[in-house]
């Protein structure tokens, strides 16, 4: 049973309701965004990005065993 | 790659007048500096639907924007001829004029000091996982947008 | 043209950390502005011939240079949607790593600070009739040059 | 009988060993720079401009009673 780490930021936590959980059973990014779509629809419509360990993706991307996978909106530091 | 270790880059709450002349001064003893480029970013008492910002609360997705600070560190020192780069990020709450980023490059020459640190200062704002929550004179909250 | 009375530029000796984290705190009630861009001349303790460079004397054509520094202002005014602008140099002696020159920039967006700042400090280097002597480790002493 | 004012910056007024001095019956600026030629040869193999009141000038200028010309040589503030 393979497991992985979830984090959301800014404006998506306020969507997902938690900002730290995990997920069990997630071939790949893809998979795991259908996933979070279906949970939280209001997430369709809104722009993030995803890392995995610490660093953007820009397309799919298999996931193994205690992967940590970030929801991240668009950055406004500074 | 002059610097390997971990620098200090987050501070808790506004980064104070205080702040930022104790770092130049701590640079007065490393002569070979001949300019320094500062860019100081300032929460704006923007105005958003009649609404003012009275403060921003930052937050940030630490451990990956600890690594982003240091390979803007590693490429600006790789891209101009620096002798020192020191960058400084609020986290937490900072009201409308109080100063929420402090970079600081030091060189030989101003030319290389300029355009690092308007390098850098793109950078941060593009690349480093950081988020403003705009706080509003109603008590009202909206996530900032970067420009 | 915001801003037409004379302003206070040259300062006896080295510009102080401490007068630049006043000047930075003064601006802090300012909450239209959302960026600074500041340069700080250094005096850099070049090696001349086998000499080092202590200190820079700095003396002008005094009212000239303050006409120049009006110029600059006003032109970087007309060129940069700007808040504030302050320049100060520094008259007399300034030791090797101490401050000679705090050019203070001011805008809404980081984009134009950033490019006045370039500019202004270029301006000031070609064009405000300023003049450094350089003294040596060895009492000689050098006029020094701009590149 | 027409006067003007000199004044001389930096490594000019090393060379001409006085900051402020005034000169008579001096027609133009071309006129002057070979008085000061004469009086001062090192001056030949030095770079400087020339202010007439406090204006930078290119070309040859006219003289006035009360002008005052500087001598100025490369500026080197910041």
């Amino acid at each position: 049973m393979m497991k992985i780490n979830l984090l959301a930021f800014g404006q998506i936590a306020d969507i997902t309701g938690q900002a730290n959980w995990q997920l069990q059973d997630i071939m790949d990014t893809d998979a795991l965004i259908q996933l979070l779509y279906s949970q939280y629809p209001a997430l369709k419509e809104t722009e993030f990005s995803l890392a995995v360990n610490k660093k953007l993706i820009h397309s799919n991307c298999v996931l193994q065993q205690e992967d940590t996978v970030a929801l991240l909106p668009p950055f406004s530091g500074g | 790659m002059k610097e390997k270790k971990k620098h200090t880059v987050f501070v808790e709450g506004p980064i104070t007048p205080a702040f930022i002349s104790a770092a130049i001064a701590r640079h007065q003893d490393k002569t070979e500096i001949g300019a320094h480029s500062i860019f100081l970013g300032q929460v704006r008492k923007d105005i958003l639907q009649a609404q003012e910002v009275v403060a921003i609360e930052y937050s940030a997705y630490t451990e990956m924007a600890l690594e982003k600070f240091t390979e803007i560190r590693e490429k600006a020192f790789a891209a101009f001829n620096l002798v020192c780069l020191h960058i400084y990020h609020s986290l937490g709450m900072v009201k409308a004029g109080e100063i929420s980023l402090f970079v600081f490059v030091s060189a030989k020459h101003r030319k290389e000091a300029i355009a690092a640190c308007e390098d850098i200062v793109e950078r941060i704002k593009k690349e480093v996982p950081i988020w403003g929550k705009e706080w509003l004179t109603d008590q009202q909250i909206r996530w900032k947008i970067n420009s």
